[in-house]
């Protein structure tokens, strides 16, 4: 999966043709074979630009900040990338008219060892949802499927699931790095950050890291697009997306729903409801 | 001062440090979740002292936790009384293994603050009861930079005992400390006094090792150079990709700002001290609502600023390193070599 | 006599933490106003009894409950929550109560995946009129619980 | 720095004699804020509400904790005590101890008494977060929009305006009187339904304070309670009312023959028309889709017979605008369309007629001239059977609700048939006869007894052609056989349904329906008259099946509440709302998709102090909130809280029980 021509040309004429002011993508960080995203302001620098599958970092994280706020941009989405940006749409944190998107119909990314990614193994909607171009051919919507790591967990007794997840909340340090990186995450103030949390959960504790998960990955169930930003950006490579993967197991089994952000206006299972939601847990 | 020098082989070196594990509360490098992070160890099975670099976790948190209790309190009308916290965990004398050596350099900086108008009791035994155990560096990770931040041989001091791949296939195990000599003496036991013969060996490892950094900067020109840089348009673009995710501070060796906070239930609280990060947009936000960096890139001058000039200027010590975490552990790899450079380079345009 | 008679408790989450002998369960009951708030009134005015161990809380509708609330109550002194609201399409606000459903669903079974058993929260539906109920459902809550044993996981230190 | 006062309750015996009292108040006293804590026998009491009000101005008290019964006994009786004390009401809270400790666990004093303690700590670490609130006013618009022109309509309407309160009375069809304008004579009474309702139309014309908008429809309705504003669309009827004289020459001449509906389609009506001859206004309307004129551009004949010109084959649909405070919905029902029957032969065989169409037949101006006649042939009918509960009661086929007005009129069909035809015989398939009433099952009787008409218990499984007449075979469940009876005219009595556009209705006043259509009240015992949003009230069988006298009445009470609404000058509403903290707002608008009463909208402000850029965050409309706090548990941001149980307040009960 390389584009790298493709999105040169584009970028190049966005620029020359004065459609946007900033143009989003991917340059080569020049120590290794990863990949750093850039924020482009002027035609002489495009020729930076390169994707291919270490194109990893969803790059709709950077329309939540006050440099390209009301500015016309120009950005590279792959299929989860896209969802997110749908979904920031109906959140209406952008303006569809101040995008210029290129759409990438995504063969998955690689991880740091170089094997395809395990979200992109187990993608369900590879291709862009939301663009102006597609650039690949589109291999359309693919069955739901139970995560394999939860699926291995769901057999694990209680007490080792206590086990296994104590390991990972004392060993979070608390950086908020998960929710930096993360698209959905742009809320001016954070609910972790304000005095109704910090008040009780203010220090870097285990406990207060389990609060500040939890409550994250709640406020990201039925939103999550499985971009695994959060996951890349965990400097203790904690394996958030358990959370995430688990929210979304539990809503698309009880109310038929995944894959946030296909469609734009689609809130996520949250902000909706039916009569005929699963009723038998409630005394 | 002369150093005590042992030498002996890969076997020997295992049994010294299992002999070490055996005898006293010892600190490794533990594999967690495919990163190395320091944690105490029963057995040296659990940990892997030679673990390459980079590690996602440098030693300060051993020094300088995520979070410590200050103090406890119990507030009723009778009025609030305020009681200690239980026992220190990590006041206790230890050893760690497998330090590397810009962890314990890092250390070395810390202190300068530390001790510096008010002693931080708590930091200062915790340093005082641990012995550094370091095996030097071979080869040099793509982030590398420490040899241009001034290490070099002479400054070996950050460490107590040094571990020394020698060219000669030996081992060679150094005192760099007074605390590091009476605790080598302590635990010589089967390795073979090596006084002297073993400077040779280290130089030339050193060179070999030396020789493997692909990144190099000229820190004088780079340190002088930023000073006049506060205002340089670079800081405005170069962090633009970045997310202000505050991993850099949170895995640095030398990051050492914090916040205070309380957790209080029914009428008891306990205060807690906790990692903060000056990438964090509310870190600077005052109570009367004015945010002097507000924006990203002010932040970001500030975290470079500090870490090539003002500590300097005030400590006489560079804050950064050179170890390459945070250019390792930043979601988006933005290098601080690569910013630093482009800043301090651009004053010629 | 009795004290030997009955086995320990242990905590379900941490088999190897015991209960100490005198352990009594803490529940964190967060009513509707409506439905259930006026349906505990009414246990109280029919003098139906229920073991002591919750204590309530009064939220004008289901929907007000964010899974904050549940887990900040299990955080800290908390061994397991109830929450109950009206029955679905007696919503005093026509619609709460089927969001608060989804919500709460969820954040069970997330809870129970990291490792709460499942029977920490529960949640129940208690009409204005259902004090016998709402007895039943206290005593049926608070028995599940105190088999539980007491909760020892991301405690707050000093609870 | 909080100085709270905390106010125990013996409750007579009732608290003390499971609770011990005195130790709670010590344990009270313990807590940091608290700096005042009694106990006394009756905190309600006089001396009791006297000792809070004291104690708030000898301490200085922030705020007060009233341990005592539940809040919803008397947290109005001690708001009260502390506003008469100079202290904001909603600083008090009150820990409910009696029915939450002392009489649910009267077998465990000791555990009682520490419940109780705990649930003050609750209450006092709530107390400290409370913040002052104050009692919000809306200005309300004295007019009241009422829709649906028939006998509910009319009724809401003339109550409202009696009341000297201007009324709007939309009605969509050119004439008012409803379904009742259709009906002969009326149950139990039998008197005729005309000489009841006409007078009342006549008021409805002339009433000053009522604004009659026939041939409208209600189009938009924004706003919220007290300040409505409705678009009403006023149906072009090419008749200029204001010059017409409704002097009939125009129908006389007009060529354009159309099924009347007013008579079910009996006969005929023209394409200019009014309704009926008591029709108000009395004035008619050309209708467009079979006016040749407006069609086609031929005839024109209605415009050169008539002497005043009024006709205006031009004019064009207007919209009006009203501002209103209160809207009544009286749209009332419509016939269920038996056609699922087939076993019955509904549309096979000319000669079966629903309920209203014989009504209409029966009628003294109905198009048989009050003479039943057989569709097929024109005969007057001699054995004539009725069937009852036609869709109604009828899960299979129809609908599960009864109709709950078929019995009384089937009976009153049978009297009226005697009447008009004495020698005839009426047969009654019947289910149940549901009489419940005033005079109601005596009328049945009377029924019975009077025209000796046979009821037969039990539901009609065939009915096919015999010659010119019917064979219906049905069962007779007492003698448990078949039976089979031959009839000339077969009366279905069809259940009543709600009209198919009701949901559309609903979905524009923003209030909510049932799966049938009916809308819905806000509480089926309590509030049968409210809708869910406040200031819309409904009145007939738009809501649900009902006779006249229930209609009559509900209008009338929806009467009354709109007259209680306009009371004062200003709505009062209690403080208890969500409020908006613009600085945290992102602007996703989650809120507003979860608000049930859509009382929440955006606006725009500025991103910064004095920038130019403008970003959008949600705002609370004081009026409509009912304080819910859906928005404030979806609000990821923690941008809306709500007033009495802010997060801060929760969350300091929580972590100190």
């Amino acid at each position: 999966m390389d584009y790298t021509k493709q999105i040169q040309d584009i970028a190049g004429r966005l620029f020359s043709e004065g459609k946007i002011d900033i143009f989003i993508g991917y340059r080569n960080t020049g120590f290794d074979e990863n990949q750093v995203p850039v924020l482009i302001h002027q035609y002489k620098d495009v020729d930076q630009l390169l994707f291919t599958d270490k194109s990893v970092f969803n790059l709709a994280n950077y329309l939540k900040y006050e440099h390209t706020r009301n500015k016309r941009v120009g950005l590279i989405v792959k299929g989860c990338d896209s969802r997110a940006l749908n979904l920031m749409l109906t959140e209406s944190q952008v303006k569809r008219e101040n995008l210029y998107i290129i759409g990438i119909a995504c063969e998955g990314v690689v991880n740091e060892t170089g094997e395809k990614a395990q979200n992109c193994v187990e993608c369900m909607m590879p291709d862009a949802v939301v663009y102006d171009e597609l650039l690949g051919s589109a291999t359309g919507k693919r069955e739901y499927q139970v995560n394999a790591d939860i699926r291995e967990l769901d057999e694990k007794t209680l007490t080792d699931r206590v086990e296994y997840f104590e390991e990972i909340f004392e060993n979070c340090i608390r950086c908020n790095a998960c929710r930096h990186s993360c698209p959905l995450c742009y809320c001016a103030k954070c609910c972790i950050d304000q005095e109704t949390a910090t008040l009780f959960h203010g220090a870097n504790t285990t406990s207060s890291a389990f609060h500040a998960l939890m409550t994250w990955s709640l406020h990201l169930a039925g939103r999550c697009v499985d971009c695994r930003n959060c996951e890349k950006a965990c400097p203790i490579h904690l394996p958030l997306h358990l959370l995430h993967k688990l929210n979304e197991k539990v809503i698309y089994e009880n109310f038929q729903e995944h894959l946030a952000g296909m469609t734009e206006g689609d809130r996520g299972a949250f902000y909706k409801y039916s009569l005929s939601d699963p009723d038998d847990f409630i005394l | 001062m002369k150093l005590t020098t042992y030498s002996t082989d890969q076997a020997g070196l295992q049994a010294f440090y299992e002999a070490i594990i055996r005898a006293h509360d010892t600190y490794g490098p533990v594999e967690k979740f495919g990163k190395f992070d320091f944690k105490k160890v029963n057995s040296l099975s659990e940990c892997d002292p030679e673990s390459p670099i980079p590690r996602t976790m440098s030693v300060k948190p051993l020094f300088f936790p995520k979070s410590a209790k200050v103090m406890k309190y119990t507030a009723t009308s009778a009025g609030t009384e305020l009681s200690d916290t239980a026992e220190d965990p990590l006041a206790g004398k230890r050893v760690i293994l497998g330090v590397k050596h810009c962890d314990a350099r890092g250390l070395q900086v810390l202190d300068a603050v530390y001790k510096w108008d008010y002693i931080d009791t708590d930091y200062e035994k915790r340093r005082e009861n641990t012995i550094l155990i370091s095996p030097r560096c071979d080869q040099a990770a793509t982030h590398c930079f420490c040899t241009s931040l001034d290490y070099d041989l002479e400054t070996l001091d950050a460490v107590d005992v040094a571990v020394i791949n020698g060219a000669d296939r030996k081992i060679y195990l150094q005192a760099r400390t007074e605390k590091g000599e009476t605790f080598l003496k302590e635990n010589a036991t089967g390795l073979t006094s090596a006084n002297g013969s073993a400077e040779a060996e280290m130089k030339k490892q050193y060179e070999t090792f030396a020789a493997s950094f692909r990144l190099k900067m000229n820190y004088q020109e780079i340190n002088e150079r930023m000073q006049g840089q506060f205002d340089s348009p670079t800081f405005e673009e170069v962090p633009s990709s970045c997310v202000s995710c505050n991993t850099c501070a949170f895995v640095c060796p030398t990051c050492h700002c914090f916040k205070i906070s309380d957790e209080k239930i029914r009428d008891k609280g306990v205060r807690y001290k906790s990692y903060d990060s000056c990438n964090n947009v509310y870190f600077t936000l005052m109570a009367g609502g004015h945010n002097p960096r507000p924006v990203k890139y002010r932040r970001w001058r500030q975290r470079a600023m500090h870490k090539f000039v003002y500590y300097k200027e005030r400590f006489g010590v560079n804050l950064c390193i050179g170890c390459g975490k945070c250019t390792t552990s930043c979601p988006v790899n933005i290098s601080i070599f690569e910013v630093v450079t482009k800043v301090a380079s651009s004053m010629q345009e | 006599m009795e004290a030997e008679i009955k086995e320990k408790i242990v905590s379900m989450e941490k088999p190897h933490m015991e209960a100490p002998p005198d352990w009594q369960p803490v529940i964190m009951g967060i009513l509707c106003n409506w439905c259930s708030y006026a349906g505990s009134d009414l246990t109280g005015t029919s003098r139906i009894q229920y073991p002591p161990n919750i204590r309530i809380i009064r939220v004008p509708c289901s929907s007000r409950v964010d899974p904050w609330f549940i887990i900040k109550s299990l955080q800290t002194i908390a061994d397991g929550v109830l929450i109950s609201g009206c029955h679905p399409g007696d919503c005093h606000y026509i619609s709460g109560n089927y969001y608060a459903r989804r919500r709460f669903l969820v954040t069970k079974k997330l809870l129970n995946f990291v490792g709460f058993h499942e029977n920490r929260v529960q949640f129940s539906w208690v009409s204005a009129a259902e004090g016998a109920k709402f007895a039943k459902v206290v005593t049926k809550v608070t028995e599940d619980i105190r088999k539980l044993g007491p909760l020892h996981l991301y405690k707050k230190e000093n609870s | 720095m909080a100085r709270v006062g905390v106010f125990v309750c013996f409750c007579g015996a009732n608290i003390a004699d499971f609770v011990d009292v005195p130790a709670v108040t010590e344990e009270a006293k313990k807590i940091k804020e608290v700096k005042y804590a009694i106990e006394y026998k009756y905190m309600c009491s006089d001396p009791g509400q006297q000792m809070i009000r004291d104690a708030i101005v000898q301490h200085r008290l922030t705020s007060v904790v009233v341990a005592a019964c539940s809040p919803r006994m008397h947290e109005k009786t001690f708001r009260k005590a502390l506003s008469d004390a100079g202290m904001n009401p909603y600083l008090l809270e009150v820990a409910n101890i009696r029915e939450h400790s002392s009489w649910v666990h009267q077998k465990d004093k000791k555990a009682a008494t520490e419940k109780a303690s705990d649930l003050i700590r609750m209450a006092v670490a709530k107390s400290i977060a409370n913040e002052q609130l104050h009692e919000i006013s809306v200005p309300v618009t004295k007019r009241a929009l009422v829709i649906g022109g028939g006998i509910a309509g009319i009724q809401a309407a003339l109550d409202i305006a009696d009341a000297r309160i201007p009324v709007v009375l939309v009605e969509k069809s050119p004439s008012i009187g409803g379904r009742m304008a259709q009906l002969d004579e009326t149950f139990p009474t039998l008197d005729c339904s005309q000489c009841i309702l006409t007078p009342k139309m006549v008021d409805v014309a002339s009433h000053p304070f009522i604004e009659l908008l026939p041939y409208s429809e209600v189009m938009e309705l924004d706003g919220y309670v007290g300040n409505y504003k409705a678009k009403i669309k006023r149906k072009a009827s090419y008749v200029n009312f204001d010059t017409c004289t409704g002097c009939g020459a125009c129908w006389q001449k007009c060529p354009v023959k159309v099924p009347n509906e007013f008579n079910m389609g009996i006969d005929k009506r023209k394409a200019i028309y009014s309704p009926f001859p008591q029709a108000v206004p009395n004035k008619p309307v050309i209708d467009a889709e079979h006016c040749t004129m407006l069609l086609k551009g031929k005839c024109g004949i209605c415009a050169k017979v008539c002497e005043k010109g009024s006709i205006d084959y031009t004019m064009q649909d207007e919209i009006v605008e009203r501002e209103i405070g209160a809207v009544v919905v009286a749209t009332g029902y419509d016939l269920w369309d038996p056609s699922p029957y087939e076993e019955y032969g509904v549309g096979r065989y000319k000669d079966i007629i629903t309920s209203l169409e014989f009504e209409r037949m029966v009628s003294a101006n109905g198009p048989t001239g009050g003479v039943p006649v057989r569709p097929s042939d024109g005969k007057v009918p001699k054995r004539v059977v009725f069937i009852k509960c036609v869709g109604s009661r009828d899960e299979a086929k129809g609908i599960e609700y009864c109709s709950k007005i078929c019995c009384m009129y089937t009976a009153k069909h049978a009297i009226l048939l005697h009447h008009k035809v004495h020698d005839s015989h009426a047969y009654i398939f019947y289910m149940d006869i549901r009489a419940a009433g005033k005079g109601y099952e005596e009328f049945v009787k009377r029924a019975q007894v009077e025209t000796g008409a046979t009821y037969l218990r039990g539901r009609v499984s065939k009915i096919y052609k015999k010659g010119e007449n019917l064979m219906v075979r049905g069962e007779d469940a007492q003698l448990g056989q078949v039976v089979e009876v031959e009839a000339d005219l077969v009366v279905l009595a069809t259940a009543i349904y709600p009209y198919k556009d009701n949901p559309d209705l609903a979905r524009l006043l923003g209030i909510s329906y049932d799966k049938y259509g009916y809308l819905s009240e806000a509480h089926p015992k309590l509030r049968p008259v409210e809708t869910a949003k406040a200031g819309i009230y409904l009145a007939g069988c738009t809501q649900a099946p009902k006779d006249i006298p229930d209609t009559v009445a509900q209008a009338s009470a929806a009467a009354a509440k709109v007259c209680g609404l306009f009371a004062g000058d200003t709505l009062k509403k209690d403080p208890m709302i969500s409020t908006v903290n613009t600085e945290f707002c992102t602007g996703c608008q989650n809120c507003v998709t979860v608000c049930p009463y859509q009382a929440i909208v955006t606006e725009e402000i500025p991103l910064g102090h004095g920038s130019k850029e403008m970003r959008i965050v949600a705002k609370v409309n004081e009026g409509v909130c009912q304080g819910c706090g859906s928005c404030v548990a979806i609000c990821r941001s923690m941008a809306i809280d709500l007033a009495g149980f802010t997060d801060m307040q929760i969350i300091n009960e929580i972590v100190s029980i």
